[in-house]
């Protein structure tokens, strides 16, 4: 007998809003599997499949060999051929593997095919630097992949969307990476009462405030919030923004609330030149260069292989001390709000 | 080694696979010249010479089984039945080509015939045809999908991975290796260590076999024997297609790694002259039904470039759609 | 008896100028040599090595089989062995297959090892659109590996440039990737005289101007300079920067050409969200925001897989025609100069 | 099978085997509590229960011969002579660390010792084997890389390249396949359709053969006439040293996929307890002569954890220091 799925509305982590989405998806629909390394037996190198090979058997449940782009092609075979392949590449750091695939097919079969074929493949990873996984170990990447064309790019930072996004990215009929911040998972949260679905094309206001916004995604979005609690301290107000999708990018939000504060700050976690940041950045330049008080500023991670030691990852990664920092210098060169 | 039985064959069954033959090699010779006249443009890959592979393996399969090809797909395409004309239109880039003109020579497709291109990353179908079988095995569909590369894919590895996936996984792949010697300009012995790609299943417990890919009916005979054999569900199969390519890898090419001595000789042993020769041998055809079926072959091809030479330019305004299915908010 | 090095002041194209960069480094340092698909007895896919396995022999004009990510990977241990390694990836299209070795290995061994190694690697690599080869072969993705920390790109616009970049990159003892656009190859054009050496570090101006600056490199470049032409035909004097390298940015040359102009647009060949012109545009909102009289625009590639049918390619692709547009929008929104 | 042969062998090479078994054994331990303490961090890989691949192993090696190694790759840093301060101080994230602290457990360095990682990507080492081997040659050096992996590795497609090249252009390569069965929680038999690794060299005519990675002084004879024979210079080899793995994959590992009794039913085989049975059976050894090795080994770990507390942080202030070697103008 299958466990009842767990009342979603108790305290959960992450992980655990992870999980419940798997099961849920695998349960909803008998063409959704899940394959990737490890994701079986060991039950997942994040222990987020725990659990599904006894529920739902080796078939849906699949265990494969260290053959990346293999299994990632495969996915994208599985899903022209009519099932609903959820592929977990264990980490990003690996998906360089299967990149030929990933840029090569999934992006571009739709369009090359005159619209013939459609690629409604999940591709799940985690991301992340800050546990002292060394430079082959600690890539952001999620930035760079929103750079192609046929890709979407989903970020889920909350609760809510590590529960729902999945469901809509298997909704949605072209290829979805989903990047998991690696230390997100052990994060416990509360699911919003009543919510039943997400979209994948709004970003979120996680908090309100006028004098800047700080615009963020995945585990940055949390150091903003620290930042933005801490700022609220001495009477600055930020608003802060989830992106949640990073491609196709909700540029109609970020320029709104950029509107509203006339001043911005972008967190993102990777390397500085020609992250997500500097796009961000250009599309309110874009968009909205008349309503800036002042130059956008980036916090971003230096332009470093991420190193093992403790001090120097984090002296690499945004924090919310250089998040406060940044707010501060975008602050005195327009003059205080 | 190839086997070299001599197998049956009748008048009509004969001169049907001498007509699907010279359907390819008319269709390559126009395109060659197309080429010349800028009709077509891109990479072009033509298949002169190796059409007993393509001929000789789509007959064994059924409407619903899947195929994956390369850049060098006229051939497959053309017998596995997309219309002459939609194939022509694409290379001419026009709105009514299999790929609405997005793909050109290299990106055939079409979903109603199960044919999933038109791949021009050496050995990036393979792993597609992976995925294509799972489907078929957790669907049970009874379908196999085939999967079409080069000699020159074998030294990717994907080739690797994707025959120890299909292999450990027991899924309906046919695997189609055209080993033509060749990889532009490459020869298999300065790509392989070994350079029998047979052995190389073993390594992965998949059976293989060579096959006389110049004959059209060993090929036809060994596919049907492989295609019935996969469709048991028992695994997948790799057959080595001995084949060589008549003319230059694309329309870049010099050839200066090659003899003309060496291509003249394949070439009195091409899959054409093999077949007309044998079956003039058993008295089944006339030098007149020769002509007659490169007649119509050439009136077919010339149907084709009617077509496309009338049908519409896709419309600029219509350049991003197709990249996205779903709704782009 | 080898040949004697043409007289490098005639006029060459600039296929010849990169293959006379290829036989003066095998002839200065008996430690460099060629390695990649077909650039031997084929004579290179582009034609550039043509000869040169007749001179130098076949250990050192090395055909490889397909295997992209094994011969660039051993590229990076034969740099670490001692040598010099020249590897073609024949087109950027592949090189995604060796990318786990070129983010992972090349960018990250010398940090990692804390300095003890390096991996004086040169990786070539034919880049860019504009030959109908439709999506999966008409990659610019040189601004996409600007964004790797430890890389250098380059991004020989110049018949100089493609003559005296190599043996600058193979003095350096970082890795470096050369990205030679594919419709640069039969360009035309005289080395400049007495000029015996480039440097890696510089943006170049190649032609002055005092109404806008255009910011372009590579194939782009030569777009840029035909729509400076035009627009001089209307009385305006376009600047055109070529960035030349795109890791590390020459950011002084940037903002100081954009101070005196006030105003940029950005020529870039890759697709427009997250490509280079994202971050160049950031550097200039980052030091220059005050003295812009303008938003900056962009000129990129559409955010399509790149179709083969030519009117839809042309469409995709910047042009002379849309850059002198959006000079004008420019120059516009700032009051005409 | 692995050959079974009983080796000759004396009390001094016994004795000198079995320490340097217990240095790695003793280091590994302490790294194991260290984590708890932690002390060390990030992922840590340890070697228990393989130890004879990389003792038998490395003897062989000339100081200017090339190794190339895993995430897992303590044992062989140690062994190959990389002084354990430097290793330990690695681990503790310390300047004097042997990468200076940028590396941790999976990317251990040394250039003076020709110790070239240290690779956290599964087969990412294997093509700069390769090339590190092409340089060996051209520049006629007479010297071989080494080069391990663990038989998840087996499953990429850089395992197949590289296996390739080394062998088309015969270069001096040593490539050791640590099987110990499992790949994190992957079991051989569900990751490769044929589970004899030495099989798969044969698709690269190259030669291979297994080795009992239990016994050191198999391990030790296989491996000298190994290296033997690829410096000569006529191509690599493949050993697959057949081991177990005793701990856990990683420090979050909760083993899920295999069962105690398997684990120790290895253990009862393990390399250290084969030894000094069989040296005490011979009568060259006694229980005091153990504890003393023991005993210098675990000073030894002592001293180096000493010294890597002791040490200094690499300044913040040099964080983007190495990122190029060459100005950054
Ligand atoms: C991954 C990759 N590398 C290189 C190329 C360039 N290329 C196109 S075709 C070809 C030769 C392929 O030879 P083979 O697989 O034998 O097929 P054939 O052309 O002989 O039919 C090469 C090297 C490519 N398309 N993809
Ligand atoms: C390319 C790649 N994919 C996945 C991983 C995650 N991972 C780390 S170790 C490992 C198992 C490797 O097993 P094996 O090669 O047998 O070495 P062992 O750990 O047994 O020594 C995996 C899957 C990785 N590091 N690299
Ligand atoms: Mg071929
Ligand atoms: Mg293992």
């Amino acid at each position: 007998m299958p466990d009842p799925l767990p009342d979603s509305r108790s305290a959960m982590s992450y992980r655990d809003a992870v999980r419940e989405a798997l099961r849920s998806a695998l349960i909803a629909d008998p063409r959704v599997f899940l394959m990737g390394e490890d994701v079986g037996r060991y039950g997942g190198s994040y222990a987020v499949s725990k659990g599904l090979l006894e529920e739902f058997g080796a078939d849906r449940i699949r265990d494969t060999p260290l053959s990346e782009s293999a299994f990632v092609g495969a996915g994208i075979g599985a899903a022209l051929g009519g099932l609903k392949p959820i592929v977990e590449v264990m980490t990003v750091n690996f998906s360089l593997l299967a990149l030929d695939q990933i840029m090569n097919n999934a992006a571009t079969l739709s369009h090359m095919s005159g619209g013939q074929f459609n690629v409604p493949l999940v591709i799940r990873l985690a991301t992340g630097a800050g546990r002292q996984l060394a430079a082959q170990h600690s890539h952001s990447l999620e930035g760079w992949y929103a750079h192609i064309p046929g890709l979407r790019i989903l970020t889920p930072a909350t609760i809510d969307d590590a529960r729902f996004m999945l469901a809509a990215a298997l909704a949605c009929p072209d290829p979805v990476l989903l990047f998991e911040h690696q230390y997100l998972y052990n994060m416990e949260g509360h699911l919003t009462a009543g919510l039943e679905a997400v979209n994948l094309h709004n970003a979120a206001i996680r908090r309100a405030g006028r004098d800047v916004t700080l615009i963020a995604y995945g585990w940055s979005l949390h150091k903003s919030l620290a930042a933005a609690e801490e700022l609220a301290r001495t009477g600055i107000e930020a608003e802060v923004l989830d992106l949640r999708t990073l491609r196709p990018l909700d540029e109609q939000a970020i320029i709104a609330s950029v509107r509203r504060t006339r001043r911005a700050v972008i967190v993102d976690e990777g390397w500085r030149s020609g992250s997500l940041s500097a796009e961000v950045t250009t599309r309110i330049v874009e968009q909205a260069f008349y309503d800036l008080d002042a130059p956008v500023v980036r916090v971003c991670t230096a332009e470093v292989p991420v190193p093992y030691a403790k001090h120097l990852e984090d002296a690499a990664l945004p924090s919310p001390d250089r998040i406060v920092a940044a707010v501060r210098t975008v602050l005195e060169s327009s003059g205080s709000p | 080694m190839t086997e070299t039985v001599e197998l049956p064959v009748s008048r009509e069954h004969g001169l049907e696979l001498l007509r699907e033959m010279l359907r390819i090699r008319c269709f390559e010779d126009r395109c060659y010249r197309l080429y010349g006249e800028t009709k077509i443009r891109g990479f072009l890959h033509l298949y002169n010479g190796e059409e007993a592979v393509a001929v000789g393996a789509m007959r064994s399969l059924r409407p619903t089984d899947a195929v994956v090809s390369t850049y060098r797909e006229h051939g497959h395409a053309i017998v596995r039945g997309i219309p002459m004309p939609a194939v022509m239109a694409e290379l001419f880039g026009k709105q009514t080509g299999c790929s609405r003109g997005r793909g050109g020579s290299m990106h055939l497709f079409d979903a109603s015939r199960r044919f999933y291109g038109g791949n021009a990353i050496v050995a990036g179908g393979l792993p597609i045809a992976v995925g294509l079988a799972l489907a078929q095995k957790l669907l049970r569909q009874n379908d196999i999908t085939t999967c079409f590369f080069g000699d020159g894919a074998v030294a990717e590895g994907e080739f690797h991975e994707s025959l120890n996936l299909a292999s450990l996984w027991k899924l309906p792949v046919l695997f189609l290796c055209e080993n033509n010697l060749y990889a532009m300009g490459t020869a298999l012995d300065q790509a392989q260590a070994e350079t029998d790609i047979t052995t190389k299943a073993r390594a992965y417990r998949m059976a293989a076999q060579p096959v006389d890919g110049m004959d059209v009916l060993a090929v036809e005979t060994m596919v049907s024997r492989a295609v019935d054999e996969v469709r048991t569900g028992r695994g997948p199969i790799l057959l080595e297609m001995r084949t060589y390519r008549f003319r230059a890898h694309s329309m870049f090419d010099p050839q200066l790694y090659r003899d003309k001595a060496e291509v003249a000789q394949w070439e009195r042993k091409g899959p054409i002259i093999t077949l007309t020769t044998r079956l003039k041998a058993l008295g089944l055809m006339s030098e007149d039904d020769y002509e007659r079926c490169e007649r119509e072959a050439n009136a077919e091809v010339d149907a084709a470039v009617q077509f496309a030479e009338a049908s519409p330019w896709e419309s600029v305004a219509d350049l991003e759609r197709f990249v996205y299915a779903g709704p782009v908010a």
